[in-house]
């Protein structure tokens, strides 16, 4: 396919959404989309929708899926706000998006599908298509369904379904025209897809090519655009990960860095749900993955695992967290090494589960009976999850502690470009597992430097050891209700997390900033951008985002107090900044949101510009 | 009042490893912590039984592990030289099925009570049940709430008066067999307390036993619920009372073993007199069937009409499992699985590179 | 993208006390709110047969609760113009318990999917059919996690590869209804959400009974385990995997009933050829036996030759309870429970006086 | 029994502490002094301490019980610190207790049980009866065995065994002679404790009467102590109770009061149960209890019961604080009454079952999943259960919501007197449940002035309405993913919260104290005792005491303002100094114990002169 004569224009930054019903194949071709961008170069940053009803009835507004992408010349880091080309398959998909788009956008409509049955569906009274509600948009009409039946017509072996099924094809087809990338890519996944369904993939490329091939010759658009690789981009080996993958490398990463064998129990939940799924496909990693009977028993076979010598994880949402609580206290006692994995969704209760929200962190703090600290770790980007993870991984391990790590649904299902690390430089993480020592007395409660405890896993003969969720005597490990000893322990175990290293907050400031925007976790990518676009309009600020959240970076209070005025974001009611007005006595601002939704950039934006 | 013990600290050989082939005795299984049950505690001849039983089976103190729950029974694991965990209220199927993943090389033992396993632990019990894992698994049924004062438990019988339930309790029991039964389980016995002689057997074939093995123990807690087992171990009533269970054998039991099980013409079982009934009506227990519905139906007898309780194998029925074979596949794949295979796991089947310009992009 | 329904809110007849004996009809049952499952999805079958049942028991909306878990089946309640908790995953037993201790005047039910009411919420279930709670509890066995997108189930065969077990399923299933029996559940039925004859019997007899009573559902989920019922449905098949199980009939099952179940020399059942065996081998079918072994038995019919299954009553045989007796007792006794009653609680049985002057204790 | 000739000293307060193995009845001896002590109109609180173990082995430290009662002729506040008396029933039970008494104390040994083989049991090496390591106490060495045998000696029916267990009846006859106290009330318990068993009474008053009996005439003691009935005392008329009995109480008022049943679902745990087994007696208020198969189902029932229009109310203690937090987090999402009591232990995991902590508040707080703010209402004193447990019955009606009440073991076990409250002067509650309206709609998230929704129980025709825990629109309840419509609830549910009326806290202070100590539930008793003897030492100070945890009393700012220092004292790891740091930003000082014990008034008078 070579391109056409039509004018191409250079822009340096895109968003098109695509738009349809759950069985439109949205999913796919945004993932197809992806990758033919991501091989040309350049930046991107992609987000899924799905619908929270596994099927509503087609055609209707509860059946929406939609599939965002960003791409760019430069660094980006969000999908992006407001999509510059909404593609809408039927009147439902237009009706649940037309919103995010803002004057001037592009709407790509499947006009086959705006039939009065699909518009009454939808609950559109008139045909929006042609009653002049979407006058502030450019909307470009093409019969998707007609074009792909055209395209697969006469084809021997397709079944009308099959070719039905292609429409979404076309439209790849089409966009990938419009935006300048050629289609290899999708084409050899689909190779792949339908080797063993020979009539499906004729039906397919023709489609795609059909679509492609509208672009050349329709006269509805009459020029192109292109955006160049990304030039400001690290040189590397680079795939495209989205948070549960990154999640799920990072931990095998662990586990191999570790000499550990990774066990995962997990009890299914939207959205953690997908991790349960990926590892369990890590077979040739020696992965072991087991689907317990709720999320109780999740975490007692990872901490199990644990007690047998394994790297233990679970890994849930926020209902499967409240079922954790105990046995996650069990494990601060027992002093074990356990990961904790929080795929934060929308609470509180069963909530809105297919929603993203970051209102999990005051629980991870506290939500466990009497003391019990732990470390709490979040990831900030979809591939940041892979250092999250290692960085869970290696607390644990070096603390003997239980550690949480929290991502949100925003970051599973969220994609990205990742520069492959490369393995040999991954840190090494010795489990320094305590071995025979011939002594005749093996104390496991006998503290390091770090303050943590021998881990002796069975099967060396000596270091024989009971333990439990009873207080025990240091270092014995004997049961005590002596009370200068719980004092004692109480302490240490607050120290040990106090005082486990990480790094320091790093913030990216203009010299002379007044305002510092905080944020923890998948904030990172639209406050970063936020905080660029301000910078772009002359104003000077400090940004800086927590990876780390207990303990708190030991620089934390200096920073904060370097700025007159501080912002701290979330997607939440205000629980960071809680417990930054505890520890450090400052009046730090909040701007927090329970939307369901991740915060965006404009909207970042305006609240900096308004504190400048 | 403060108290402290050493029950968390390892009794240790002084060698690291044993040289030449090791004799393990009684004493190897013994912790050094103080056992700190009630006197008279039918734990304590379990106790004693487990110890005196398991250099038998030769598996070392450092390969055996005992995972507990919460409750007078849970205290167990730390009266054993073993590696083991004092868990939490009715999750001890739960740790130790974790830990059997991980590492199918331990021999490992859950410990747990009536409430323990069959009240707040009911789910984990049925589903380790279900799903075989390799755990021997023994329910001290005391029938009632020991550690925390005498409550009912969900095997005791209805109209107990306990303290939670001062106009007598208004529950069916569960018959712990049965459950077990229902879940699939592929061994379930029951033992009592004080017979040295059957108890030891019934670890014995537990340790036999490839998958889950459940054994039901009637424990007797003299201080909130004495004498609960009496007709089974009293010599005045035992004989009339106590169902042996043999595999093989006819069930008989009684004085000069007057009485005997048999199926009636509807096919339900019922006890009855021998001497009515011949030698040759009587059932013969087989243990080994597929089908669990005659040891369900043995589970029945002595709930029923309350006079003869079975004690024995009801079932011990191994499934065909890949679970082993799976186990070690993914230890033998976690074991060569190099930083190379993780940088191939990293890369995934979709890359590009960008060249140190930033250009260049290519697949 | 954003949807909001009206699910909660109340559908009223706009009168607040009906005038004259009511005739309830099928849409006194049917909520506006709009139904959210697949096309296709057999929950819509048991829907239609719950709503089109209930007129005929006679129990106005207002008197009948339905309380749900989590999953497609939990989103029943919402459809159902009653009134409702759709709870939260695996709790609904409990739930109801509550509700049924609190008002023994309402009809409650309980709405359950596999995963729900045998992974995360097995516990609760089997404790409220030990306790024998009157609910009527509808367990819809799809086999398989539907809200969550198609993760194995506790009742999922073995070897089934679904999201979470890309290489097939390593455990035994769960059988729902031998599960029930151990658990001494006192009605048991089984039937398949297509049959529009029987899913209704099966509830009036549930209705019937004064206990707990569990139906199970083979419901087919289109989307992620489509056809696992095929076999008992498809006309092709279905008269000789199926066989239906009524009280008091010989059990045959086939084309001009050519198969038939029988008790084979060792007690355990077997399928068999009626001209074979002969009519008056069949077993004859008891569902109100006390002893559940019978029951029992029939429920491993299917699981261990594939070949068969039988839906219809399993057990139904009452519990002699004092629970309404209890129930009745308290209410009586709170309703007449008044200040004075209160003022003397308050005092208990040690009091003393202290003076305007604070001296002169008195007792 | 007539009072003989020895010299009667009069005393303004005594701590006395009756110690002995777990089979030697100490709890009873204690309960029988407290009563006839009670009839005196002394002011008195007590504090059993029983030992973990269900029954360690006979004469060992484990198996040490105690009992201790402080009374006074003016209002005291705590069982008190250092005994006066201590009653040794054995070896172990001096070793247990003796490092709690301050010199010049007395001490009451049963000198019988000093043999060779109770040393050893308790560690000792040698008698401390004889070896003068005692010297800086008054020992009495009593043969009470000997006495007691010799008491009942003849007694046709008694057994040796029933008169060898009737030595505690001599403890108690001889410190009822000691102090002055007529016994009559402690016969007629006898009387009818052991109506069924006539030996069993007399061996028991023969062994009372002989302990006076011996105080008349033995030369070791030579004179006797009487502590006046205390004039500071409100009149009325009084019993006493312990922090289990009130707040049992407190709940059968709530619903005699409210017109709602009362149903309590519970599950066993270390010291909740006593509730279950107080509530489970009250039959004949129709309180209806259910003994869960586990925490989850216990406050799944308790909301299932509020569904249907009951008092619904479930108790526990740390470990089944955590299994609950999923079903609290349900009912805070349905907007349904429900009363959720956490008999607080110290943890964490199973930590220390017998003893006692304040470790839960945070938790109480924070430990669900999403946005999920309840009200949290805690206990002062013993008898003060019983209005916290009707405030919290208050709240959840008023303002359909779970409420989190906090007491501890402390509370739970220990006694004073009560003023019995006048039945008719409670407030009524009304919990104005919903009517048929006939309107035709009704809504079930249409808030009134408190923000409260209606609370609709089945059996009327026209409410017929479905709620759960998924995001629900309002008012009509229905589900919603909408973003504003959760921003909305979210914001509702926590004004909700916030709104709710509190009483005022109340300071009682010095008019120019510049310290001013802070804290909430148990220590009341200890506080106000520390702070009235700096009174008496003549420094200022200002004291006030928390009943209301969420939300903060209105005036709480102003308070904690208007005093140049403020001290939080707590039983945990400063975990109220946290929140009120975060919320007012002060720089409050904490003095934090985990030591599994109330604090002391000692510990605590010396904390607050050291700031003064
Ligand atoms: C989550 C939780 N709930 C409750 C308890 C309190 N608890 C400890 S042991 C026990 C039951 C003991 O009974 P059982 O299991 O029969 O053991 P036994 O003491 O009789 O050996 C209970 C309810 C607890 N420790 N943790
Ligand atoms: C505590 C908790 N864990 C997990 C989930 C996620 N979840 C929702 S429904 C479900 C299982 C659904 O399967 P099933 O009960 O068989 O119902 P179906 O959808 O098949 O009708 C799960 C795991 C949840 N909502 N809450
Ligand atoms: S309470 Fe009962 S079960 Fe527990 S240790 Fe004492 S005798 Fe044994
Ligand atoms: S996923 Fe399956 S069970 Fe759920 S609604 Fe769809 S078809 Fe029905
Ligand atoms: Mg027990
Ligand atoms: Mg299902």
């Amino acid at each position: 396919m070579s391109s056409a004569a039509k004018p191409i224009e250079e822009l340096e930054r895109v968003i098109v959404r695509f738009a349809g019903d759950s069985g439109d194949g949205m999913q796919l071709v945004g993932g197809r989309f992806t990758d033919v961008t991501a091989v040309l170069g350049n930046d991107l940053a992609t987000l899924p929708n799905f619908p929270a009803e596994i099927r509503a009835p087609a055609g209707t507004l509860a059946g929406v899926s939609s599939f965002q992408i960003h791409f760019a010349s430069r660094e980006i880091l969000t999908p992006g706000d407001a999509p510059n080309v909404l593609v809408a398959m039927n009147p439902a998909a237009l009706k649940a998006n037309v919103s995010a788009l803002e004057r001037g956008a592009t709407i790509i409509a499947n006009e086959d599908a705006f039939t009065t049955r699909n518009l009454a569906k939808a609950g559109y009274e008139t045909n929006p298509l042609e009653d002049g509600s979407l006058e502030a948009h450019v909307v470009r009409r093409i019969p998707m369904t007609t074009l792909t039946a055209r395209a697969v017509e006469g084809m021997a072996e397709v079944s009308t379904r099959d070719g039905m099924r292609a429409k979404n094809m076309f439209a790849l087809g089409l966009l990938c025209w419009l935006y300048d990338r050629p289609t290899a890519v999708a084409e050899s996944w689909l190779d792949k897809k339908f080797a063993a369904n020979k009539p499906a993939l004729e039906a397919n490329l023709a489609a795609l090519r059909a679509g492609w091939a509208f672009g050349e010759t329709t006269e509805l658009i009459d020029h192109r655009y292109t955006v160049a690789t990304a030039h400001d981009v690290a040189p590397g080996i680079y795939r495209t990960v989205n948070g549960t993958t990154a999640t799920a490398l990072g931990l095998v990463a662990a586990s191999e860095r570790s000499g550990l064998s990774l066990v995962l129990a997990s009890y299914p939940i939207t959205p953690a749900s997908e991790l349960l799924h990926e590892l369990a496909r890590h077979r040739s990693a020696g992965v072991r993955t087991i689907q317990a009977e709720d999320e109780i028993a999740a975490a007692g076979m990872a901490l199990g695992a644990a007690f047998g010598g394994a790297l233990g994880v679970t890994a849930t949402s926020g209902p499967g967290m409240d079922l954790k609580a105990e046995t996650i206290g069990l494990a601060v006692m027992l002093e074990l090494p356990m990961i904790v994995i929080d795929v934060q969704r929308a609470g509180p209760s069963t909530g809105m589960p297919t929603k993203t929200e970051q209102s999990d962190l005051l629980m991870a703090m506290y939500g466990r009976h009497g003391e019990s600290p732990l470390p709490i770790v979040c990831a900030t980007t979809p591939s940041q999850c892979f250092d999250a993870a290692l960085e869970a991984a290696r607390i644990a391990i070096r603390y003997r502690t239980p550690v949480i790590l929290l991502t949100d649904l925003f970051l599973a299902n969220s994609s990205e470009p990742w520069l492959i690390p490369d393995v040999t430089k991954l840190p090494a993480i010795d489990p320094q597992l305590a071995r025979a020592n011939g002594s005749g007395t093996f104390a496991p409660y006998a503290r390091n430097a770090d303050q943590a405890r021998p881990w002796a896993i069975p099967g060396i003969p000596g270091l024989e050891h009971r333990i439990g969720g009873i207080e025990k005597s240091q270092p014995s490990g004997g049961i005590s209700y002596d009370p200068e000893n719980h004092q004692l322990m109480t302490n240490q175990r607050k120290a040990k997390v106090a005082g486990i290293e990480v790094a320091a907050l790093e913030v990216d400031a203009d010299p002379d900033a007044e305002l510092l925007v905080i944020g923890w976790g998948s904030s990172y990518g639209t406050l970063r951008t936020a905080v660029r676009r301000i910078r772009e309009g002359g104003g000077a600020i400090a940004h800086a985002q927590f990876r780390n959240l207990n303990p708190l970076p030991a620089n934390t209070g200096e920073i904060l107090r370097a700025y007159p005025r501080v912002l701290v974001a979330e997607m939440n009611d205000g629980q960071l900044v809680k417990l930054l007005r505890s520890e450090f006595l400052l009046d730090l601002e909040s701007y927090a949101v329970t939307q369901g939704r991740p915060l965006l950039a404009a909207e970042m934006e305006r609240e900096m510009l308004s504190r400048l | 009042m403060s108290a402290s013990g050493t029950n968390g600290a390892a009794k240790t050989n002084g060698t690291a490893e044993p040289s030449g082939p090791r004799v393990l005795t009684k004493a190897d299984f013994q912790s050094d912590a103080e056992t700190r049950w009630c006197p008279g505690c039918g734990d304590y001849a379990v106790l004693a039984a487990v110890q005196g039983f398991l250099p038998e089976v030769g598996v070392p103190p450092e390969r055996t592990v005992f995972v507990s729950g919460i409750g007078c029974a849970g205290r167990f694991s730390y009266y054993m030289n073993t590696y083991g965990v004092h868990g939490i209220h009715g999750r001890a199927p739960a740790l130790a099925s974790g830990l059997a993943a991980a590492r199918p090389d331990l021999s490992v033992w859950v410990v747990s009570g009536d409430g323990d396993a069959l009240s707040i632990g009911g789910n984990h019990l049925i589903h380790a049940l279900r799903r075989d894992v390799p755990l021997k698994i023994l329910l001290f049924n005391n029938r009632i709430y020991g550690l925390t004062k005498g409550q009912v438990s969900p095997t005791s019988e209805r109209g107990k008066v306990t303290k939670s339930t001062p106009f007598g309790s208004p529950d069916e029991p569960f018959n712990p067999v049965a459950l077990a039964l229902g879940a699939g389980a592929t061994f379930v016995a029951r033992t009592i307390d004080r017979d040295k002689h059957h108890l030891p057997a019934m670890l014995r074939a537990a340790v036999a036993h490839p998958g889950a093995a459940l054994i039901e123990i009637y424990q007797n807690c003299p201080v909130y619920n004495d004498g609960a087992f009496d007709a089974l171990t009293e010599k005045d009533t035992r004989d009339d009372a106590l169902v042996m269970l043999e595999h093989g054998q006819p069930i008989r039991f009684g004085a000069d073993g007057k009485h005997g099980i048999v199926r009636r013409a509807d096919g339900d079982l019922e006890v009855a007199e021998v001497a009515d009934v011949g030698e040759n009506a009587l059932l013969v227990h087989d243990a080994h069937r597929t089908d669990p519905s005659l040891a369900f139906a043995l589970s029945q007898i002595g709930e029923l009409d309350g006079g003869a309780t079975p004690i024995g194998i009801f079932r011990q029925s191994p499934r065909a499992s890949d679970a082993a074979a799976r186990t070690a596949e993914l230890s033998a794949a976690r074991a060569s699985f190099t930083a190379a295979d993780l940088a191939k796991l990293l890369h995934g089947s979709n890359t590009w590179s960008v060249g140190a310009s930033g250009a260049g992009a290519e697949r």
